[in-house]
């Protein structure tokens, strides 16, 4: 056998390399999703239902069940397989757009019942999948397809705080977090501890991760990393917001 | 000419052959001929085959869509097997020198199969941002669709804000050009 | 295990929101998804007040666009799930309903008419049938079972489960406000009672084993890459329907032998059109009526034969020719006059229907 | 299960083995801009979509850090520490 | 004001999606509500950088239920509005279209179609007709152009606004992926230059003076109490719909006249009968086509005398029957034998449409 | 003329008695809406809209121009209107099942956007409509006709926090407040600084109603007091949460 | 009985009158003959005329719902008016004598029209709560769908529990029941 | 604009005119219970729906705080104040 890559026991070969473009953040994303799934022991047990949006792309790349389901309504999804097979792991994965614009319904309803599922968004400001839309969290002034002279806050609003939104809705059980590509490691102990907290039957737990969308951001490695690091953490707020394990985070 | 010249370009998402395919239908409609381009998308865009289906008559054109087209030109070894499926025996099939592994998906049935060393000579005499200018070269070439004198037009339509910065530009654009047509020359 | 929320069999007067409670219990469903819609709402509620005592599931999500999708993941981790909607939450789930046609999954759907276009009325209707058949942007591979009494209500409840588990297509139970909120007696029962087996369910998702070690994972999906890809899968879908259609078509015939006159109707309206064929025929008026059980897939070749011999169509529904579209496309080719009764909205009476008949004589 | 062989190249640098596996990498240069020892470049070799794939410039910056490895959404570096 | 987008009237070598937006330009459209899905997109894209120029509003919602609604909303202002979608979008965007229907609000919806059921392809097919058609929880109370060209496209994208005003029902322009996203020649113009005039728009709701003072209050509703009530609302919208369509309806025929084979296609298929039938022609085949260019009023008899006169009818279509199922209701009665070539998905060339012809020989 | 009540100005004496039961809360919420238009003036101005649910009865309510839409549809066609005939003041008007669940994306993406609308919500703990379902809101062991043994917090969560969560996702500009029928002048207020706040075209505003259904509640006039005044204001907090007219309310 | 019986009651929202028809045929019902009631139920519920329509046959019921009635009972003004659609030249049509202002809507084509005091009766010899009970005695009697014990049977069923605790209810319900009759005998 | 007339009636107590409008009020009994002199009771004259509408039980209670007026979802009641 030649020598392998090192990549997270949980991802599938054999679909690598992935249908990401090129520094994609969403193949970090899973990468630490992977790393969490392994270092929890939880493979045979983890249900992965991805959006439709990049995320779609997922839908063979772990080796685990999973399930490609509609724009928006991956939460619907997996909630039912949850509230079906309690003693499965489940993971609802999207994008910004499927999270705060189509699928905001299901996302703070989930959130308010409290359900005992885990969600993980990709915030990369756009929606990546057709072409770079104007999505709920596109930064004030950036140039998207829909707001070719950029993005007018007085016209269309501040970008969306999900994490945020999802914490005000519910209460201590709950785990809410944002994380970013930029600190893959932290990100990994954030979905760590949110799939803990479904795995302990605890109740409901969401991270954001800023994420990367080279193609649409039309920036190379260097710009990437910056938009990220500097544009994007001016308005969302890296850390934990609420944390059952501590006593109100 | 009598007919509708259709032409299926084929390569790897960076490898330009969408931009291609709009200039020289952009050249023919210059022309005042009837031109359609259809790019393919898919979801997975990013990751696979991008193709070109274009289309150009003297009249209008039916079905945006073909079964066979006239010219076949596939740029890396998936284009090769992706556009297998377009050739029938009128069709011309020419695919890049520096493909490997596809001999045996080489289409058995065209009217002929030629393999040209469009990426050797852009990397080697040109340069090779100029690869897919080649490759429209010999594409006109093939089809004589419009003339070259219309595809540089075209170019300079296109190109000639860049041209006016840097006029070797225009220049290596130019040769790219013909050097394609060269490079088809013993089909031609 | 619980025990049999129905022993054997025995004889009730409930109204029809209640009977698909009972016989979701009864077919051992696992999990009810749903969203609060007139008139269809008792289904939850009788399904909230009994489920519980057998340990099955309940989950009021936040509209029918999530109750749909909640439902295709019940089912997609193995359990025989359901949910129950009517008109504008039909439109919702038909989202999902598409989704449940391209990756085959059973899911069941208990749907009660009522008026439409738009919110209209919380009442009755038949106006239901295009979208219930066709809904959405596919080409309608699902199974629809239209009924017109609580016995059938129960019956075609139970079977939906069986149907959806074996062929793998989404099945519909489409009722309609009459159906949901009037009383009538009925015989509930066991199915094991009456030799019903119920089909086996298994996972899509969540099977044990940890994937790529002791097994493949699955990987679903609805989207595909090119045309070609994409027209193999409809075009599989569609083969595979249409093989198991004999198998899954229902219809009856009430009269139709020597019928001049034949009316075609289905649901509810069939015990108007019964009963006015047996009014007819007391009259000396050679009647019949010709009932599409299943509308869709229909039973064309039944339904033609006895369109082509008689000498004149009624067409009744309350609808403005959703089952006429139907009854047309499976009797083209023949050239028996038809004459249309639609009441969008509205009940239909076997007095009406005596009356028509009557008038054009 | 199967396992795929990756295309790679081998650098050895002073402190660690750089693998990088140019059947998945993807030439997105995320990992260039993120070491710290500055020490990646592109490299000759092509990656997965025929672009560049990346390389230590010579056997001396590597710090065998692993960042690189890190960052890349492709799992496409395996750094290997020499004790 | 500011200047006309269009001066006269001038040749252009673009995509659909641009020649839409282009077209909602010239017809004066003050504003377009939508959401981002492939292959519709670029209408947006269009939209946004055109719009501004002009003092047109723009509003991206937050999902196709909420575009539709807030088109309804606008049309309701008094506003030309529309908005545009495919697929799983146009599904969502069906419960608005309902209201639409009920309220007799004129929204135009541009439809891109894509490949169904379900998520499945962002590309091509003629799969949501029923659908256009049909949708929702009513009776199909709407207007359907079926577009073949980009010319089309940009004629029946102005028509389709004046439609909607003058006859107050929903109202969509279908188009599909090939049409989006290919670029071919047109002509596009000032709507004035070719002696078009834009149907004057009014407010329903917020006229001036003081509602209870100056004029009576506008109380607009879509739900209804009792099933006669509603039964007479339904009544009257069919009715009012029958009275328009004869007005409404448009097709094409082609070698019509004589032939014995007649291929029916409708949208972009269209291209691909008419080149088949020149070539069959050529071959001495008497091939025809029939093309209805509205789906939704479709002209019935028209088709039913070319067709009742051929020997043998051809559905061609890049769906499963959605089309078929439309002509068959249009011309029941007739006998002639009829051969399916459907595609789902995908896309149909003379090429097909020749062999089959002469493989049926 | 004989004698006449004391509506609102902008109440439409034709069609009252209205269509609400016996001491609903929603006729208090629409006298305090009614107030409202009255003092700021705008009758000939206001557009209003209402949901599906016990508020649809409303449609023929005001002299003003109204349209009855979809049950969770009104804040996209007011925003619709808004955004064509920014000239006009448009009220959106839902209940909690309207506004919180079916309709629950349309509300957090028109806060998110700073829609210049005006969302009023009556919270009556139910789906008043329909016959007395759980909606978001119902209170933890409230007995509903799908929590016939009452709500579980554990399997269905906590009732939503509707203003708290648009807060969260709205800027400064945005108002927000929760009023109830048991204080029908502070609501009054409330709305009047809601429409005054769109008037401005400062942005987006909110006002929940805490409202009575003694239909569903099987209450009578004491209880029904009762349950809005202790069990409902027990877990919704009464008063304003954002006002742009206080620095940082 | 031949035929299929026809009922249709209404009367404003409190009235009683579903539940007078869910006992009529509940007790249909456990005599073994074939029953169907239907609620007729509108968005706006609360102001608005409640009906019941029920039917009672020996055989299967065809349509739930009905164009004429056997029997209409109207309890208010606005159910007069509702129900006059409901009454052809077989019809019998008993509305409350307390009504006011309703002569110019009593259908003029039934086979027989009758005014009875029901809440008169019920206010002044037994209790307003068992109006409805009253309605339901006139309502057996006219039909004879019922014996008079099959509906006390009924009502023991039904409100049994309460009977327990106050015996004088049942004997107020029995009492009731027989009013009702009384009230319509001229028609038996 | 018309006016409906609506059915009413007028009790005088010392401090206020009390007049309720039977043709509106639904009975509901929410002005009892907010009545801070606990003087309404229900009315031998029927409301809209033929329950008992409210009055004052006498002349003297009311002090014409208006608060039964302000809780009335049907602006049943009306309080004229005596100076
Ligand atoms: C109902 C529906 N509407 C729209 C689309 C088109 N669509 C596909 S992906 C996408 C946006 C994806 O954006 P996001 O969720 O942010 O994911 P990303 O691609 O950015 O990772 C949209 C609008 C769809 N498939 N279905
Ligand atoms: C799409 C759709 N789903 C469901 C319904 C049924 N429905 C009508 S009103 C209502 C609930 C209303 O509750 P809420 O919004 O809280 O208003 P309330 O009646 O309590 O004032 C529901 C679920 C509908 N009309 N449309
Ligand atoms: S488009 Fe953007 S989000 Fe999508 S795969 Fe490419 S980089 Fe990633
Ligand atoms: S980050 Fe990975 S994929 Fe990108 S250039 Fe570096 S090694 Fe290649
Ligand atoms: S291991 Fe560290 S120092 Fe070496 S190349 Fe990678 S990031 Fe640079
Ligand atoms: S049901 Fe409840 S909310 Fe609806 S009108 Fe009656 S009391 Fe009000
Ligand atoms: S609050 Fe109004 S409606 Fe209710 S009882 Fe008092 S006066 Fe009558
Ligand atoms: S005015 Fe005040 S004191 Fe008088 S009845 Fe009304 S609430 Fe009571
Ligand atoms: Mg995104
Ligand atoms: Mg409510």
């Amino acid at each position: 056998m030649s020598k392998v890559p090192n990549m997270p026991k949980s991802w599938r070969e054999e679909t690598k390399p992935h249908k990401f473009c090129p520094g994609c953040g969403h193949g970090l994303i899973l990468k630490a999703l992977g790393e969490a799934i392994d270092e929890l022991g939880i493979q045979d047990r983890v249900v992965f239902g991805c959006d439709i949006g990049c995320s779609l792309l997922s839908w063979d790349f772990f080796n685990v069940d999973a399930v490609q389901t509609h724009h928006g309504r991956t939460t619907p999804v997996m909630t039912g397989i949850k509230r079906a097979r309690p003693d499965r792991i489940c993971i609802a994965y999207m994008g910004d757009g499927g999270g705060y614009a189509i699928g905001s319904g299901h996302l703070v309803n989930a959130a308010a019942r409290n359900e005992k599922l885990t969600v993980i968004l990709a915030n990369n400001c756009n929606y990546g999948m057709t072409g770079g839309q104007m999505a709920p969290t596109s930064l004030p002034h950036m140039k998207t397809e829909t707001t070719p002279y950029g993005r007018d806050p007085e016209v269309t609003g501040y970008p969306t705080q999900g994490p945020e939104m999802v914490a005000a809705i519910t209460r201590e059980s709950a785990y809410v977090a944002r994380g970013t590509v930029a600190n893959v490691r932290q990100l990994k102990n954030y979905i760590k501890k949110a799939l803990q907290n479904q795995i302990d039957g605890t109740g409901f737990s969401f991270v954001e991760a800023l994420s990367g969308c080279p193609t649409n951001w039309s920036t190379n490695a260097k710009d990437t990393w910056a938009f990220i690091e500097k544009g994007m953490t001016e308005y969302f707020k890296v850390g934990e917001i609420k944390d059952p394990a501590k006593k109100e985070a | 000419m009598a007919k509708t010249v259709k032409l299926a370009l084929a390569g790897e998402g960076g490898q330009g052959v969408q931009s291609v395919a709009g200039i020289i239908v952009e050249a023919a409609y210059n022309e005042g001929m009837e031109a359609l381009y259809i790019p393919n998308f898919g979801v997975e865009q990013r990751g696979g085959v991008s193709v070109a289906y274009c289309q150009i008559s003297d009249e209008q054109i039916g079905s945006p869509k073909f079964v066979y087209a006239d010219l076949v030109i596939a740029l890396s070894d998936r284009a090769v097997r992706r556009t297998q499926q377009y050739v029938n025996k009128n069709t011309v099939f020419i695919y890049d020198s520096s493909i490997e592994g596809v001999e045996k998906d080489l289409p058995a049935n065209a009217k002929k199969v030629l393999a040209i060393p469009a990426l050797d000579t852009a990397k080697k005499e040109l340069h090779p941002r100029v690869f897919n200018v080649i490759i429209m070269g010999a594409a006109i070439a093939v089809t004589k669709i419009i003339e070259v004198e219309a595809a540089k037009k075209a170019l300079e339509k296109k190109l000639g804000y860049k041209f006016e910065q840097d006029p070797k530009l225009r220049e290596l654009n130019f040769k790219a050009l013909e050097r394609g047509a060269e490079l088809v020359k013993d089909l031609v | 295990m619980t025990e049999k929320p129905i022993q054997g069999e025995k004889r009730v007067f409930m109204t029809g929101n209640e009977v698909v409670a009972w016989a979701a219990l009864a077919a051992d469903v696992d999990i009810m998804y749903g969203y609060p819609i007139t008139p269809q709402n008792e289904v939850m509620h009788y399904w909230t007040r009994l489920s519980p005592k057998y340990g099955r599931g309940f989950l009021q999500t936040e509209d029918e666009i999530s109750a749909g999708f909640t439902t295709c993941g019940g089912v997609l981790s193995g359990k025989r799930a359901f949910t129950a909607t009517a008109g504008p939450g039909n439109m919702l789930m038909q989202e999902s309903m598409t989704m449940a046609e391209m990756m085959r999954i059973p899911t069941v759907l208990v749907v009660q008419q009522r008026g439409g276009p738009s919110t209209a009325t919380v009442i009755y209707s038949q106006q239901e049938v295009t979208m219930t058949c066709f809904g959405g942007n596919g080409e309608g591979l699902r199974i629809v079972y239209s009924t017109s009494t609580h016995q059938e209500l129960f019956d075609y409840t139970i079977k939906s489960f069986n149907t959806a588990w074996k062929y793998r297509f989404p099945t519909f139970v489409l009722g309609d406000g009459y159906q949901a909120k009037m009383r009538e007696s009925l015989y509930i029962y066991d199915p094991a009672a009456k030799g019903i087996v119920m089909e086996k369910t298994v996972p899509y998702l969540g099977q044990e084993g940890t994937p790529g070690v002791d097994r493949e994972p699955q990987h679903l999906r609805n989207t595909y890459n090119t045309e070609e890809e994409l027209n193999e899968q409809v075009n599989n879908l569609v083969a595979e329907y249409e093989k198991i259609a004999p198998e899954v078509i229902e219809y009856q015939t009430f009269n139709t032998d020597d019928a001049d006159i034949v009316i075609i109707a289905h649901g509810v309206v069939t015990r108007a059109a019964q009963a006015a064929v047996k009014e007819l025929r007391k009259q000396g008026v050679k009647a019949g009526h010709f009932r599409p059980v299943t509308l869709r897939p229909i039973a064309a070749k039944e339904l033609k034969a006895v369109a082509g011999k008689a000498k004149k169509i009624i067409i009744a529904e309350s609808a403005q020719g959703q089952l006429e579209k139907l009854v047309k496309d499976a009797i083209y080719g023949i050239a028996t006059p038809l004459e249309n009764y639609f009441r969008p909205g509205q009940g239909i009476t076997s007095e009406e229907l005596v009356d028509l008949v009557k008038k054009g004589m | 299960m199967t396992t795929s062989a990756y295309k790679m190249k081998e650098v050895d640098t002073k402190k660690a083995l750089f693998t990088i596996f140019t059947g998945i990498c993807k030439g997105c240069g995320l990992c260039m801009e993120k070491c710290p020892a500055k020490t990646l470049v592109w490299s000759k070799t092509l990656g997965v979509y025929g672009t560049p794939a990346v390389e230590p410039k010579d056997a001396e910056g590597c710090t065998g850090c692993g960042m690189c490895a890190t960052v890349c959404p492709d799992c496409a570096i395996l750094i290997e520490r020499k004790k």
